[in-house]
């Protein structure tokens, strides 16, 4: 049984649902939710580099290059952000998050 | 293969902004915090000069960078909307800024940097650089809704903001890689060869995937939630920017994207276009009634009127493109105008937030009851004013194409709508007068009055705007 | 079954279940360790699919930085771990259900792939035969693909300055080092005193 | 002058005067004075022009005159005006009835005086439009825009349920306008214009009709307005200033009516006679029903706007009886509704600004102390009863005797109507005038002043005069009538010769 | 000629109306009398010219009315000897009482008011009577129900006289209701409302079926059926009477003219003025004589209880107008006309003669009250009594010619016709009461004691026709001014003479002469040959009813005083129902008025209020706020909310790929 295609996308779609699942269930901490997008991202480069190999075309891998340097960005924005906030409210639990609604 | 200097011309505007945010952050670092003010000037400058660059005379349609980017009438159209839409935020922005004291020169160099990025998203040809540009927006756009660091909703504003948006920006990644493993290439007019006659589950797959990260941006239902929180949370010219320049873009590539590149599956995006739109409409419309907080309010007037712009994009033709152009267009005008009158009035040291505050503004000013009121009836799509003739080439192209039912639930809506803006004319001219209000800066006041002349007097002479849509929707095609 | 099937196994086996750990773990710390297991193990894959240069990337730029930002952040902000709060539970049926019902939607789809007639025509490898991963991606990173590079450095550049203005802090009453001040400084402006020790200042 | 003729300087010499009025600063008693008199000296001058476009106008020229066209959206949404018999006697109604409106409001309005004189003037200039338009969109922008300033002018210089009744007005008569917008797009498409003159030749499948029927029929139905959609003229007219009741009883009701006669018949004829029983019971629901709310009402608005629902009744059933009668009937009708309906809330004005209440109990016996109002209320009175020698019989005969010859039910049923307007008019009547003056509140009552007679006397001289010669307005549509019913015998009877070649 | 007949009274309207209060009370009166008498004169002028001499058929059109396609209406006089009948009839009472106003309403400080509205009700009135089309009639036939209305409600202070008002109006709003519906089906027939049109189609109409409210029916039947329902609500018919006793709160002058000789008759008028269609259908004149026959008998019985002196005269004229339809629906067209013009006569000299009483009484009309009255006011006394005897048909005066005939009429018509038989019998018994409530009348006005003479006024407050004249006291009943006896004197005359004078020509041996042709008489209606035959029954029927009238009154009130307590007593039941008008009254009420108000009320609040704004607008709002409140909490500020919503938009979109398949 060869490993083709379809199981680096199997593989990438049960992360990318991790991932997902990570940002919706979680109620600790922003942290983690953080942590989810970078999985996402993660499930995404797999998707393209697996694509990439198996088409034959270096696009997908260049794509990823690039998605990994903008992710470390959002890395950053994101824990500034994080940090900011941190600062105003003194907490970072999820469920603290939402003095605006309605 | 276009010569180098040559396809530079076709990015000056891009190139002027990246540079120039370049020069006023080393500037702005330099000078640590003297003066700052002059780079909020020269920023506005700069989106001026990059305005102004969209009518240089260059040939029609021009690809470069190995077709990742397009400079095309569409784009040129577009990328003056955004512009206009920096430009006139940031313009708004400096008062503000001052008196909350946030006033650092990074603002403007960070509107910059965004700003560039929704070029590059309007002009983006290929899956790679709509993501550069769109993630060159959004991470200016996560920082400036949280500018104001040491408040809490700010914070949360933009927190808030950068999750989803993170979530967003994977979920059309996903779909992009899906898309990208279909066809095997990242090319909008690949894709297009690609897809063409071979429909594949797949595709749409990727398709949902990539709608549904651009829907974010457009802050379409469900993918809206961020924006009420996000609107009443970020500094109110940052909400004024959010909700006229980054539209733009994103209301842009979403019809460059589905016009270029999937006219094979029209059925499938148009079946999540009218699902999103219906929604969007009717969430904006509903939901907007149950606010008192003016920036939450224009969320979801924001929300709904995106609902509406879509509607033009149902039919997903020449007319319906122009008709989202052209309402797009009257949609900002509107914006600003709005956001210029938020800005324009101080009850004592605090900004007008809240409907009761605007009490009776009739008595107290009433040339901007008169402007402000004009606005939301423009909002609400009343004749003659401009909202309306936006309402009419959205719909008309839909039902032309024969969406009867979604023109006939949206025009509806819209009279739902209707209700909440009304609301708002309600306090301002029925209601008993509350606090006089402290006078602010001309150049607020003055957009103000630019805006509301636009939407009052647009139907007296509407060829322009009329004939640059056209232009701008024939060469998309 | 092959090296590389097992392979293959092993490593998203591994990448799946550190990946579930990242969200399921109580304690940050420990998320933030799994997110690294993950990522080394999604390096693995990468390896297997042939894309060394974006393997080693991942591991230096990812686990190296990234992940490594993160636990600097966990370890700053000190969070202490909190229980589960009911609302999880609550929300975990439903929530569970969507997953589920997602996961197997895009496993149905996905594991059923089918490409573009037009799209297979180049397959083989994304590398030319005569030369490494790396070289093919380096040969096309700066001529072809000039644009998102440079796009990337912008975005990297945005990063940077938001970065440093949401979190950066001018305190009144922090010392902050001025190097030219130290330079400049000799020995006529210092003043050494002898302070006695172990009898406090 | 840049190529625009009369009708254009009609529609913007309001605009012109609202500019002036709005360049006025301050808000002293002088700016107030300057304010009143610049609006009436343009609704005045409004009106002698459009009095010079009638010398121009030739009723016996069935078409459409006095055209004017530029290009607007594009090249097939044109700025384009015109009138024919059908639409001239209401541009002459409005200019007519406008300068009333300011005078009626010299004395009363002192709040914001300015913005009221510009929402009038504004108001003006949308509704000759409408009268005026020859393009359907352009007809729509100023058919949907008269909401604004009337909107303005309910909510900020009407009663205590003034917010009520101004959202009730505008989302009412929003929703159903927008239906028929939709309508205009679908025909757009068919029709690859907007230009009236081109769609009236234009044949719409009659399938296709009957949708584009109901959704201009929920626009203007609305704006009659017709049962069961009218609730929300009584709260309107009640809470409206006084100017406000006169403009809404007499011009913005009406274009419902137009509406109908200058769309729904001659552009949708099939669906126009296959939708007439519809509207015929509608019509009688309307007559019968609300002339017996009248008879019940409190507030002496109130009765007189419901008693409007039951005029437009007739109206509509005049439309609809799809001939000469009836169709001059009710343009008739409407017009002399305009005028009566009109006097008559400037009545209820006159006692409101005296003792600020409306209600019907706070009354009684002012004859004693107000002769010559008791007098010009009975002739209004009589009017609305409809009694021959007023005004208003000779509407009502018309489209009675038009609706007799289309069906004889519908006839007998809004006969009725006569017998229940004489009750609710005359109890009325006597409850307010007649009676022993006994309330202490109107002992020192005083009657019409010169101001009210001036404005009252015109109307009762039109009043009386139109009952005895009804001619200059029945003769001035009769021409574009008559086409208009031949036309649309000559669709419904190629339809009939289609369907019989079918079977 | 004729225009001034018309015009002069509108002139004196609009100087009396508009000018009233410039000039002074005392030009006004003069003015508009003087142009009344004017009119009147050349009325008689007319009548000579048009009924003896030869002038022709003469209509003059003034002006168009209207014109709609078909539809032509002018403004023209028609003047043929009906209509000069008519102007002799209206102008002359109308003169009379204009004089006689001058006496009796010399104390109201409103009289300008008062003259100006006779006059504009004599203007319509005579636009009635010269109108050449159904339209113009059918302007004077409201314009006199508008003059009648401001009459009754003259005085406006009092409650009764606004209700009376309107009522008179509304109920004849009734009757013109299906007025108007006969003129849009004249219309519809003949595509004409003038009337030498419709009388030139009409014979080709004759059993014409018509397709109306859903039947298939005789069209001139339904026509006419529907015209006669305006005759009856404007002459005081069974079913459509109630207002007529009502209208009597009006001054006196006022009843005399209007609701005795004048506008009472126009219903008379109308189906005479038509008779070329009625002619056309003979159920319609059955209809015509029951229904004649019926308000005869009814209005009759009603007249034996009443005790307002006005009240008795106004049944009177019911009934007597009962006989003139029931004339008309015998086909006797020129009987129903001659019975006008002498009725004009003698009701409006006992309705003047009454008036003379009350005046003398202080305005008292409770007959209860009165009695002796002989002594005090020996000329009114004369004066009633002449037209009591006219009335009641004694032998020689205008009454025994015109009311006989019309006994006489009906008998001969029997021989042909069910409904003729009933008018016969009706009209006969009728014929009996009305002696009997008429001497009632007398005697109890002017025989006997005055019960309570002035004591009791207060206690009868509601009849006091007290405008203005609140000096009740303890004054002696006091003749009237020579005013008022002067048209008392002349009316007297014609109420003796005009049987004798003119009977020949209206319903004689020159009937063809005078008339013209503008009564129409079927080639079958030989009515007025066949009375010649009738048997002594018939001929003295009614002269011997009119002894036993007589008789009886006199003992029940002169001879046996108390006997009319004794048998109303006895009789309680019957005396009430009679009392009450045959609870008429009551019944309309609760039929008609009070469902009205209580639909109304239920539309209005039930109706608009709860359905109509409870389901719409109110509705439509209450559920919007209700689904906003609900998607406003969907948004609970929660990022985890926001993100699942994303994930389930998503799932969603692909769930309906995924099992609706690609399409």
């Amino acid at each position: 049984m060869a490993i083709g295609l379809n199981q680096y996308l199997i593989v990438a779609a049960m992360l990318f649902t991790l991932g997902v699942a990570g940002i919706i269930l979680n109620r600790k901490n922003i942290i983690i939710i953080l942590m989810s997008v970078e999985l996402i991202l993660l499930a995404v480069n797999i998707n393209l580099v697996a694509f990439s190999t198996f088409l034959g075309d270096l696009t997908g891998q260049i794509f990823s290059l690039l998605i990994l340097t903008v992710a470390a960005a959002e890395a950053a924005i994101g824990l500034a952000v994080l940090v900011t906030y941190f600062r105003n409210r003194g907490s970072i639990a999820v469920e603290d998050i939402n003095v605006m609604k309605g | 293969m276009t010569p180098i200097s040559f396809a530079l011309a076709h990015t000056l505007p891009e190139l002027i902004l990246a540079g120039g945010a370049l020069v006023l952050l080393m500037l702005g670092a330099f000078r640590a915090g003297k003066g700052d003010w002059i780079i909020s000037e020269l920023a506005i400058g700069l989106l001026g000069i990059a305005l102004l660059t969209l009518f240089f005379p260059l040939e029609g349609k021009a690809l470069i960078w190995d077709g990742a980017f397009i400079d095309d009438t569409f784009g040129r159209f577009m990328k003056g909307l955004a512009l206009m839409g920096a430009l006139v935020s940031l313009l708004l922005s400096r008062e503000y800024m001052a008196r909350e004291k946030i006033d650092q020169f990074e603002f403007p160099v960070l509107i910059l940097l965004a700003t560039t990025g929704m070029l590059m998203l309007i002009s983006a040809q290929n899956l790679i650089g709509l993501y550069l540009g769109l993630e060159l927006m959004s991470l200016a756009l996560y920082v400036v809704a949280a500018f104001h660091r040491d408040n809490v909703r700010a914070s949360e504003a933009g927190l808030k903001y950068f999750v989803l948006g993170a979530l967003s920006s994977g979920m059309l990644l996903y779909g992009s890689s899906l898309i990208y493993g279909f066809a095997g290439t990242v090319s909008f007019t690949g894709i297009a060869d690609a897809i063409h006659g071979n429909v594949s589950i797949g595709v749409v797959f990727g398709l949902v995937f990539l709608l549904a990260g651009l829907a974010f941006k457009m802050s379409m239902v469900p993918f809206h939630m961020w924006t009420p929180d996000v609107y009443e949370g970020a500094p109110t010219p940052v909400t004024a920017f959010f909700a006229s320049a980054p539209k733009m873009a994103a209301v842009a590539i979403t019809l460059r994207i589905i016009i270029t590149a999937f006219p094979g599956v029209t059925p499938q995006w148009q079946q999540i276009v009218v699902f999103m739109s219906l929604l969007s409409m009717a969430l904006g419309s509903f939901a907007a009634i149950g606010q008192t907080n003016l920036k939450r309010l224009m969320a979801y007037s924001s929300i709904g009127h995106m609902g509406f712009a879509m509607v033009g994009l149902v039919p997903g033709t020449e007319q319906g493109i122009r008709g989202v152009l052209i309402y797009m267009a009257i949609y900002l005008t509107m914006t600003l105008g709005a956001f210029a009158a938020l800005l324009s009035m101080r009850v004592g040291e605090r900004y007008v937030e809240t409907i009761p505050d605007l009490a009776g503004l009739s008595r107290t000013n009433g040339s901007m009851a008169f402007f402000l009121a004009m606005t939301m009836f423009s909002l609400a799509g009343i004749p003659p004013l401009a909202g309306f003739f936006a309402k009419l080439y959205v719909f008309q192209p839909a039902i032309d194409a024969g969406f009867y039912w979604l023109a006939t639930i949206g025009v509806l809506l819209s009279v739902v709508s209707t209700f909440y803006y009304l609301r708002i004319v309600k306090v301002i001219y029925f209601d008993a007068p509350a606090e006089a209000f402290s006078p602010v800066k001309r150049e607020v006041t003055g957009v103000l009055w630019v805006a509301s002349f636009g939407i009052l007097l647009f139907w007296v002479y509407p060829a322009p705007v009329l004939t640059a849509a056209t232009n701008a929707a024939k060469s998309l095609f | 079954m092959n090296a590389a099937a097992a392979f293959f196994y092993l490593f998203s086996t591994v990448m799946i279940g550190s990946a579930f750990m990242v969200i399921a773990a109580r304690n940050p710390v420990h998320s933030v360790l799994f997110l690294i297991l993950a990522f080394v193990n999604a390096s693995g894959l990468f390896m297997l699919l042939g894309a060394e240069f974006l393997a080693m990337i991942l591991v230096i730029v990812y686990v190296g930085a990234v992940a490594v930002l993160f636990l600097f952040v966990v370890m700053m902000l000190d969070v202490d771990f909190a229980e589960l709060k009911q609302g999880f539970l609550q929300y975990l049926p439903v929530g569970a259900l969507i997953g589920a019902a997602v996961l197997i939607e895009l496993v149905l789809v996905v594991g059923a792939w089918t490409m573009a007639p037009a799209a297979i025509g180049g397959a083989g490898s994304p590398t030319p035969p005569d030369v490494s991963n790396t070289l093919a991606i380096g040969r096309v990173l700066y001529t072809k693909y000039v644009y998102f590079f440079q796009a990337a450095g912008l975005v990297l550049l945005t990063a940077m300055i938001g970065a440093i203005v949401l979190t950066l802090r001018h305190k009144p009453d922090v010392k902050r080092q001025v190097i030219a001040d130290q330079n400049a400084r000799d020995k006529s402006d210092v003043q050494l005193k002898k302070v006695p020790s172990r009898a406090g200042v | 002058m840049f190529g625009f003729g009369i009708l254009s300087g009609l529609i913007f010499l309001p605009l012109v005067g609202a500019a002036f009025i709005l360049a006025l600063r301050g808000d002293d008693e002088a700016t107030r004075r300057n304010a009143r008199w610049a609006a009436l000296v343009t609704t005045l001058i409004t009106f002698g022009l459009s009095l010079v476009a009638w010398s121009r106008f030739d009723i016996t020229n069935p078409g459409f005159q006095l055209v004017e066209q530029k290009e607007w959206l594009g090249a097939t949404i044109l700025y384009k005006l015109g009138v024919d018999g059908i639409s001239m006697p209401f541009v002459l109604l409005t200019t007519f009835l406008m300068p009333f409106c300011i005078a009626s409001s010299w004395e009363t309005i002192n709040t914001r005086v300015r913005e009221y004189m510009i929402a009038f003037l504004v108001l003006e200039t949308l509704m000759i439009g409408v009268f005026g338009a020859l393009d359907l969109m352009l007809f729509y922008v100023f058919f949907e825009g008269g909401l604004i300033p009337m909107f303005l002018i309910i909510g900020i210089w009407g009663g205590k349920r003034r917010i009520y009744a101004s959202f009730k007005f505008f989302l009412y008569t929003l929703a159903g306008s927008l239906l028929m917008l939709l309508a205009i797009f679908a025909m757009y498409g068919v029709a690859g214009t907007t230009d009236i003159v081109t769609l009236l030749k234009t044949a719409f499948p009659v399938g296709m009709q009957k949708y584009l029927w109901l959704a201009f029929f929920a626009s203007f139905a609305v704006k009659m307005p017709m049962w069961p959609v009218h609730t929300w003229l009584p709260d309107a007219h009640v809470e409206a200033p006084t100017a406000g009741s006169v403009i809404l009883a007499g011009i913005l009701l009406k274009m419902g009516g137009y509406g109908f006669l200058r769309f729904s018949l001659p552009m949708f004829p099939d669906a126009s006679q296959y939708f007439a029983p519809l509207v015929f019971t509608l019509s009688i629901i309307a007559i019968v029903y609300t002339s017996l709310v009248a008879l019940v009402q409190e507030d002496m608005k109130k009765l007189i706007a419901y008693s409007s629902v039951a005029h437009m009744g007739f109206v509509t059933m005049g439309i609809f009886a799809l001939n000469q009668q009836g169709v001059q009937g009710a343009v008739f009708q409407m017009v002399s509704h305009g005028i009566v309906s009109g006097a008559l809330f400037l009545c209820v004005g006159v006692v409101y600004d005296r003792m600020h209440t409306r209600e019907i109990a706070a009354y009684g016996g002012l004859v004693n102390r107000m002769p010559l109002y008791a007098v010009a209320l009975l002739v209004f009175t009589m009017a609305n009863v409809g009694l021959p020698g007023t005004s208003g019989f000779v509407g009502e005969f018309l489209t009675l005797i038009g609706a007799f010859n289309a069906n004889s039910w519908v006839a007998l049923f809004a006969t009725t109507g006569v017998i229940l307007s004489a009750a609710y008019a005359l109890y009325l009547y006597r409850r307010v005038v007649f009676g022993v003056l006994d309330k202490p509140s109107l002992k020192t009552i005083k009657d019409l002043s010169a101001r009210e007679i001036a404005l009252l006397a015109p109307l009762l001289v039109l009043t009386i005069y139109y009952g005895v010669q009804p001619g200059p307005i029945l003769d001035a549509c009769a021409a574009s009538v008559t086409l208009l019913v031949k036309n649309l015998d000559s669709a419904l009877a190629v339809t009939k010769t289609a369907a019989v070649a079918l079977h | 000629m004729y225009q001034a007949i018309v015009f002069l009274p509108l002139l004196g309207f609009l100087i009396a109306g508009l000018f009233g209060r410039v000039i002074g009370a005392r030009p006004a009166e003069l003015v508009t009398t003087g142009l009344l008498f004017v009119s009147a004169i050349l009325a008689w002028v007319t009548f000579i010219s048009v009924g003896y001499g030869h002038a022709a058929l003469n209509v003059p059109v003034i002006a168009n009315w209207m014109n709609s396609g078909a539809l032509h209406v002018d403004w023209a006089l028609r003047v043929d000897t009906l209509t000069s009948v008519m102007l002799v009839v209206v102008t002359s009472v109308s003169a009379l009482v204009h004089l006689y106003s001058i006496g009796y309403m010399h104390e109201d400080p409103a009289r300008q008011r008062f003259f100006a509205y006779l006059s504009l009700f004599t203007f319509a009135m005579l636009m009635l009577v010269t109108s050449d089309n159904l339209v113009q009639m059918f302007f004077g036939w409201e314009g006199v129900g508008l003059a009648s209305y401001l009459l009754i409600g003259f005085w406006y202070e009092k409650p009764s006289a606004n209700a009376a008002a309107i009522k008179a109006f509304v109920v004849n709003r009734v009757g013109d209701f299906g007025f108007a519906l006969g003129i849009f089906m004249i219309f519809a027939l003949t595509g004409s409302v003038a009337f030498d049109q419709i009388f030139a189609a009409a014979p080709g109409l004759a059993g014409k079926p018509i397709h109306a409210f859903g039947l298939t029916m005789d069209a001139m039947t339904l026509t006419c059926l529907l015209l006669f329902m305006g005759a009856m609500g404007k002459s005081a018919q069974f079913l459509l009477h109630t207002w007529l006793p009502d209208a009597m709160e009006g001054p006196t002058p006022v009843s005399a003219l209007i609701h005795a000789a004048t506008m009472v008759t126009a219903g008379v008028f109308m189906v005479a003025r038509l008779s070329p269609l009625f002619e056309q259908a003979p159920v319609a004149l059955s209809v015509v004589t029951v229904v004649g026959a019926t308000t005869a008998i009814f209005a009759a019985t009603v007249g034996l209880v009443q005790n307002d002196i006005k009240r008795v005269i106004a049944y009177s004229t019911c009934s007597q107008l009962g006989y003139m339809f029931v004339a008309l629906g015998v086909g006797g067209y020129s009987l129903a006309i001659f019975h006008l013009f002498t009725h004009a006569f003698f009701k409006a000299l006992l309705f003047l003669g009454a008036g003379s009483v009350i005046h003398a009484m202080h305005h008292e009309q409770d007959m209860r009250n009165m009695g002796g009255l002989r002594k005090d006011i020996p000329f009114t006394f004369w004066m009633m009594t002449i037209g009591t005897l006219a009335l009641t048909g004694f032998p020689f005066t205008a009454g025994f010619y015109s009311k006989d005939a019309i006994i006489e009429a009906s008998y001969a018509a029997s021989a042909h016709s069910g409904a003729a038989v009933y008018g016969f019998l009706m009209t006969l018994i009728a014929a009996g009461l009305t002696s009997f409530y008429s001497w009632r009348l007398v005697f109890m006005t002017f025989y006997g004691t005055r019960a309570g003479a002035g004591h009791d006024d207060h206690g009868h407050a509601h009849a006091h026709d007290d405008h203005g004249h609140h000096a009740h006291g303890h004054h002696a009943p006091h003749e009237s001014p020579i005013v008022m006896l002067v048209p008392l004197a002349l009316l007297a005359i014609g109420a003796l003479l005009a049987g004798i004078v003119f009977n020949g020509h209206f319903i004689g041996h020159a009937y063809d002469e005078f008339w013209k042709g503008s009564l129409f008489t079927g080639a079958g209606n030989h009515l007025l040959h066949d009375m010649h035959d009738v048997p002594a029954v018939a001929v003295y029927g009614a002269t011997v009813m009119m002894v036993l009238g007589f008789l009886g009154s006199l003992y029940v009130y002169v001879i046996a005083p108390g006997t009319a307590q004794r048998i109303a007593a006895q009789h309680q039941l019957v005396y009430k129902f009679l009392l009450n008008k045959w609870y008429f009254d009551e019944l309309y009420n609760f039929i008609f008025v009070r469902p009205a108000f209580w639909l109304g009320r239920l539309f209005w609040k039930g109706g608009d209020g709860r359905i109509i704004d409870g389901l719409g607008p109110d509705g439509i709002s209450a559920r919007v706020i209700d689904v906003t409140n609900r998607v406003v909490k969907l948004q609970t500020g929660y990022v985890y909310h926001y993100a699942f919503a994303m994930l389930i938009g998503v799932a969603v979109i692909i769930t309906w790929y995924l099992v609706g398949g690609v399409r």
